[in-house]
């Protein structure tokens, strides 16, 4: 992009910040119409449920402009702000929870190497980042002066702290079987057929991806967990007192993150932009083979991280309009006594599983198992193997990561 | 030991607490002294037979006929009445129980009629009585917590007396 | 001062296919010497001055909610300064541990007991002339010490460009991959095993003892208010006899009677 | 530990004091069935104590009763329990007659059964709808409202109204049941059948359901009727008590010849366990999941007894007997008649004074008694449970501050 910009005749600085623009706009755009979306797919998925028809008569047959519709009275509605309210602090909540559900999608990969920016440590980074919502949610409690949003301020506070333990946890298997953090490496070595996704390499992290959805549930504040705004008992929790643009950022907030977490779950567990069958593979496309291929290689990839992610929302929204809300006490038991302890021996269970079979039970299945190992210790001593040739990306600093260098560097999904 | 019988067993227990009785209304009634209800309710709840162990309605009805015409026909002098109507769960019996009050202390309007709750006895009095102290003037001593139920707490006046006048307006708020 | 880290040695060739990571590719931005802008230079002084003018801002603010909201925006930004630094790993954890963890406790503290005398601390004049005072000793030992030490003077010695996470890994359990000093023998040199262990059996202490201080206290009498429901004084309850139950056919019973009339009217 | 007797001086130190807090939960709030506020003193999320404040609603309907004939005052008695009209209608109308010695013809009996109970499902498919958005699930609250559609529907077409219908009035009805309106509501029951399982799946035995009610209020037998509780909420305690077979000869005799038992749980079994689910094991007597229980075995047992009521209503050949005329003279004495609502036993008292205009109306409400526990039940349980607890009492304000 840069260097596109570059050949334009723009000066270096320019062209180099204009680029970073685009990428973020992008990103921006991908929550913004990502929430537009499921607005809409909440109402009728809702509707559906519930046997009636949902929006019809907003813009055309499906009611598909019901969120504009939406927007537009958001805009138009007057942004109150309760007499005791402190100021400054009711005015940065949602804009600071709508940032840290936002710079998450940074490192959040939606094809093969198509990402904002490649962090090493991207699973750690946008774990972090997901734990800062709650930042928002707390000052906008806080800050309403009224007692039902202290109530949902110290609800959130204590769920989603509490639950980022077990999602840790969870998180660290698919992290554990790849050898890397990096996103884009992870997704990378669930390339080929469904059978080589993290979620069947074997049923240890079967049974964590289920304990991953549920906390991922409960840290984005959704359907049985949704103790921060519950309706029934709280008003309406911590933004009881926002309406019109700031209430809508709370909302993208929600929604961005919804997306984020099952994004994620689609790059750790369900192969990120593998499709189920390696189509591109099948049809001789693959990176090598020039530069439209990879072009359609990476769509066909963008495609699929999309169609899972919104599956996962999806899914979320249907548990929301089945499922009664739980209550504080149990939201934390099922945390500690519930989720912690499962993720924790099913982690021990990947852990000894990869140990002794790494190949999978049988053969064909799993990995190779000296690739794998190869990606872990950089042979006896752990001294650094020499460059393979293929690809030297560090040039005067020795070392590098080994599993960059290990028989990754060609690049082309199997 | 239903029927007349029930009726000498509590003049019996409490000699001089029934000042009369109806058998033959459509609902027969007991009239009870004022001054012995509580007693005698605690009796009825824990040794009469058939144990009354549920109230299931406190009412108050306001004797006094304001038109000047027909209050010259009228046979009974204006009075306030207490109707407690009992349940028994165990033998599916009600009982009637009537007390006569003056309508107001000592003659002297503005004084509550005093008469002993029966709160401690049944817990479902408590907001009985509150509503009829609420509404029609009567005050229960040994209520816990007497305070109007339904209108507002610095409300004038029991709607629910005869010769109630509906003030003009409350907080600035037009009533008539 | 925008100098003190020029960011030359990393040659355009890594400008691959392969986008590098973050440190490097900032890094990697041409320097012009004319109106040209070094990126890496403005990004660091937006961060350290984000970093140390929130700092300030805790220090001033008189609103103890507002001070841990500072507090926040100053440890991100320190977080950002790791990330320019190219050591991502610290950087997400200086996010997730102080960020995220440590200060949503303050800030859920701070909620907890920010009632009316604590919310606004007005600390008197001679407070503030005291604390300048120690601040400023304080600031200028800081300072000495840190241009006493000749690596920092000179000329940055550059970015790492391999901020991989798993070397720092590998090298916590005990195998250091990262560049072995000549001469020791292969796999000689221990890792940091043993400090780590120490680091988290001490954090396993603290919190047991954690949950030890916060457990629920058992009281032997309950506190007036919350005596159960259902310890209902017993005499008030009428010895209910069994009741008949009805045949679930046919008339009812003749329902029910006054108790004065006995018989069935 | 050293033994924390209250006034221990070291209990200063263990004991962080953390200062409870007033909330005001209503009057506008979306839990509260209508106009109720509840005044909780807090301790973090623990209630300590819960305070009902009532009479928003109140419009004194028992002073315009001492204006109006007892047939004027039936439109007023459609607006205490506005969920169960039909069922209030009936019991002003059966108190009238009673003090009045006026019986019904058959035909207008087995009408005034179909019609109560059929209404006596429609009010309880709001409360269990109703419950479910306070548990925090919105969607058995729009199946239950589907349903009470249909129902609204067949009174609709039987006396023009959706909600405050004054169709039984004393003496009788005010018109006959239209051509083919018993047909299609048989058909309504038809179809209703299957629908009750689809509720049981999705609210009675649903995992987070029973984790938010069962142990949770639970009213004990002894003070269910010490604090006058009826109804459903006194069944669900295990109370054996059902007005329209203990009641007084004149309602029961209305139910003359109708076979149903009464819903509740007697030696550990409800009756007629066929298909309903079976009692979760948490599940206490007396708690919020026992009093729904009981009003879905209710629903159950009106689809009995409204069939059995078109098969009688259908073979009474006389036609319906006229209602009373609109100034019809009160003989002198009174009369005390509870019947079985929905919510509870909803009593009339009046009092005559041989002119048509009643001396005193008096409306003993079901929701007025049954609220009193709520101070009793919701003492140490969570935030989240009060509208657990107060939801399961079903209560309506109209009712309570008349």
């Amino acid at each position: 992009m840069a260097e596109f910009l570059i050949g334009l005749g723009l000066p270096g600085w320019v062209a180099w910040s204009i680029a970073a623009l685009v990428a973020a706009v992008l990103l921006l755009n991908v929550i913004a119409g990502g929430a537009l979306v499921f607005i809409w797919a909440e109402r009728k998925i809702a509707a559906r449920i519930q046997d009636r028809l949902g929006p019809t008569r907003t813009g055309g047959r499906f009611g598909w402009l019901q969120s504009l519709a939406d927007g537009i009275k958001l805009l138009a509605k007057e942004d109150l702000m309760p007499e005791g309210a402190d100021g400054l602090l009711f005015r940065l909540a949602p804009y600071v929870s709508f940032c840290a559900s936002f710079c998450a999608f940074i490192a959040l990969p939606f094809a093969f190497d198509v990402v904002g920016q490649r962090l090493n440590v991207g699973v750690f980074f946008v774990v972090a980042v997901l734990g800062l919502e709650v930042f928002g949610v707390i000052l906008a409690g806080y800050a309403s002066a009224s007692k039902w949003s202290l109530f949902g301020a110290m609800r959130e506070a204590a769920q989603v702290v509490s639950y980022e333990v077990p999602l840790g946890m969870c998180v660290v298997v698919p992290v554990m079987l790849a050898g890397t953090m990096d996103l884009v490496t992870i997704g990378e070595k669930q390339a080929g057929w469904m059978s080589s996704w993290y979620l069947f390499h074997d049923p240890f992290t079967f049974i964590i991806f289920w304990v991953y959805v549920t906390c991922a549930v409960a840290s984005v504040n959704r359907a049985p967990f949704d103790l921060a705004e519950a309706e029934s008992e709280l008003v309406a929790g911590f933004h009881t007192e926002y309406s019109g643009l700031r209430w809508s950022f709370f909302f993208m907030a929600e929604y961005g993150s919804m997306f984020l977490v099952s994004g994620l779950a689609a790059v750790l567990f369900l192969g990120g932009w593998n499709g189920p069958v390696p189509v591109a593979r099948l049809l001789g496309f693959s990176d090598g083979t020039g530069e439209s291929a990879a072009y359609v290689v990476r769509l066909v990839g963008l495609a699929n991280l999309m169609g899972k992610a919104t599956l996962g929302v999806l899914f979320m929204m249907w548990i929301r309009w089945t499922l009664p809300r739980l209550r504080i006490d149990q939201v934390m038991t099922t945390c500690l006594k519930y989720c912690t302890p499962i993720a924790a021996v099913m982690f021990a269970g990947a852990m000894f599983w990869q140990l002794f079979l790494p190949g999978g039970l049988f053969p064909g299945w799993g990995r190779p198992a000296g690739e794998i190992r190869e990606g872990w210790l950089e042979g006896p001593g752990g001294l650094p193997a020499a460059a393979s040739p293929a690809e030297d990306r560090s040039s005067t600093v020795t070392g590098g990561d080994p599993v960059e260098r290990a028989g990754l560097a060609t690049r082309s999904p199997r | 030991m239903k029927g007349p019988g029930f009726l000498e067993s509590i003049e019996a227990a409490f000699p001089g607490a029934v000042v009369g009785s109806q058998l033959e209304a459509l609902d027969p009634w007991i009239e009870i002294a004022p001054a012995r209800i509580a007693e005698v309710c605690q009796w009825l709840k824990s040794r009469g037979e058939p144990r009354f162990d549920s109230l299931q309605c406190v009412t108050a009805v306001d004797w006094l006929e304001t038109d000047p015409k027909k209050a010259a026909k009228v046979s009974w002098q204006p009075h306030l009445e207490m109707v407690y109507h009992l349940w028994s769960t165990s033998a599916r019996a009600t009982l009637v129980l009537k007390v006569k009050l003056p309508r107001w202390s000592g003659d002297v309007a503005g004084h509550l009629p005093e008469i002993p709750s029966v709160a401690g006895v049944w817990r479902t009095a408590d907001w009985h009585e509150r509503e009829v102290y609420d509404l029609s003037g009567v005050s229960f001593s040994g209520h816990p917590d007497l305070r109007r139920i339904l209108c507002p707490e610095d409300w004038v006046g029991y709607p629910l007396r005869k010769d109630y006048e509906m003030p003009t307006e409350y907080h600035g708020i037009r009533c008539r | 001062m925008t100098g003190m880290l020029d960011m030359d040695i990393i040659d355009i060739s890594t400008l691959t296919h392969v986008v590098p990571p973050l440190a490097t590719t900032l890094a990697a931005l041409p320097a012009l010497p004319i109106a040209g802008i070094n990126w890496h230079s403005v990004l660091f002084l937006l961060f350290a001055g984000l970093a140390c003018g929130f700092a300030i801002a805790v220090v001033a603010a008189d609103n103890v909610v507002r001070m841990a909201l500072y507090l926040v925006f100053s440890l991100g930004a320190t977080a950002g300064l790791f990330f320019l630094a190219g050591a991502e790993f610290i950087g997400a954890m200086q996010l997730m541990i102080y960020v995220g963890g440590t200060l949503v406790l303050l800030v859920f503290g701070v909620m907890l007991t920010a009632q009316a005398p604590l919310v606004s601390i007005k600390p008197s004049s001679s407070d503030r002339t005291l604390t300048a005072v120690a601040g400023a000793s304080l600031l200028s030992l800081l300072l000495t010490a840190a241009f006493s030490v000749d690596a920092w003077r000179g000329p940055g010695v550059g970015v790492v460009p391999a901020p991989s996470a798993t070397p720092l890994g590998m090298a916590l359990v005990g195998v250091r991959v990262d560049e072995p000093p000549a001469g020791t023998p292969v796999g000689g040199r221990v890792g940091y095993m043993l400090p780590f262990e120490i680091v988290s059996v001490h954090l396993l202490v603290v919190l047991v003892g954690a949950a030890y201080l916060a457990r629920a206290k058992r009281r032997r009498t309950p506190r007036p208010i919350d005596a159960l429901a259902s310890a209902m004084p017993v005499e008030t309850v009428a010895t209910a006899a069994p009741v008949a139950t009805m045949a679930p056919t046919g008339r009812s019973a003749g329902g029910a009677k006054s108790a004065l009339v006995g018989g069935g009217r | 530990m050293p033994d924390l007797i209250e006034d221990d001086p070291r209990i200063i130190e263990f004991d962080v004091r953390t200062d409870e807090m007033l909330v005001n939960m209503g009057p506008q709030h979306p839990s509260t069935h209508g106009v109720l506020r509840l005044v909780l003193r807090t301790d973090g999320e623990i209630v300590s104590e819960t305070e009902p404040h009532i009479g928003y609603l109140h419009r004194c309907a028992e002073k315009i009763g001492e204006n109006l004939s007892p047939r004027q005052w039936i439109p007023y008695t459609d607006r205490l329990d506005y969920l169960a009209a039909m069922n209030m209608n009936l019991g002003w109308a059966l108190t009238v007659e009673k003090l009045m010695r006026h019986e019904v013809g058959e035909k207008a009996r087995h009408l005034r059964v179909l019609i109560s109970e059929l209404n006596r499902i429609s009010s309880h498919l709001v409360g269990m709808g109703a419950y479910g958005l306070d548990l925090g699930t919105f969607s058995p609250f729009l199946y239950a409202f589907r349903e009470r559609e249909k129902i609204l529907d067949l009174f609709e077409e039987a006396c023009g109204a959706r909600l405050t219908y004054s169709y039984i009035t004393v003496g009788g009805a005010t018109a006959d049941l239209p051509p083919g309106w018993l047909q299609r509501c048989e058909a309504f029951l038809d179809q209703f059948e299957p629908i009750i399982k689809e509720y049981h799946a999705l609210l009675t035995t649903n995992a987070i359901f029973v984790k938010r009610t069962a142990g949770i209020g639970v009213l004990s037998r002894a003070m269910a009727i010490d604090y006058g509780c009826s109804g459903p909420v006194l069944r669900g305690s295990g109370v054996d008590q059902d007005m329209r077979r203990d009641g007084e000869s004149l309602y029961t005799g209305m139910y003359d010849g109708y076979a149903f038992e009464v819903a509740v749980q007697k030696e550990g079994r409800y009756p007629r366990d066929h298909s309903y689910p079976t009692v979760p094991s948490e599940a206490v007597l007396g708690d919020c999941w026992h009093r729904f229980f009981v009003r879905m075995l209710e629903v159950v047992q009106s689809m009995d007894l409204v069939r059995q009521a078109i098969d009688r209503y259908a073979a009474c050949p006389e036609p319906l007997s006229e209602p009373l005329k609109l100034f019809e003279k009160l003989p002198v004495g009174d009369a005390y008649l509870e019947t079985e609502a929905p919510k509870g036993q909803m009593g009339f008292y009046i009092v005559g004074n041989g002119t048509p205009i009643p001396w005193r109306v008096r409306a003993r409400s079901s929701s007025f008694s049954n609220l009193s526990v709520t101070h009793e039940l919701c003492r140490g349980c969570l935030i989240a449970d009060v509208p657990a607890i107060v939801g399961s009492l079903d209560i309506v304000m109209g009712e309570i501050d008349r």
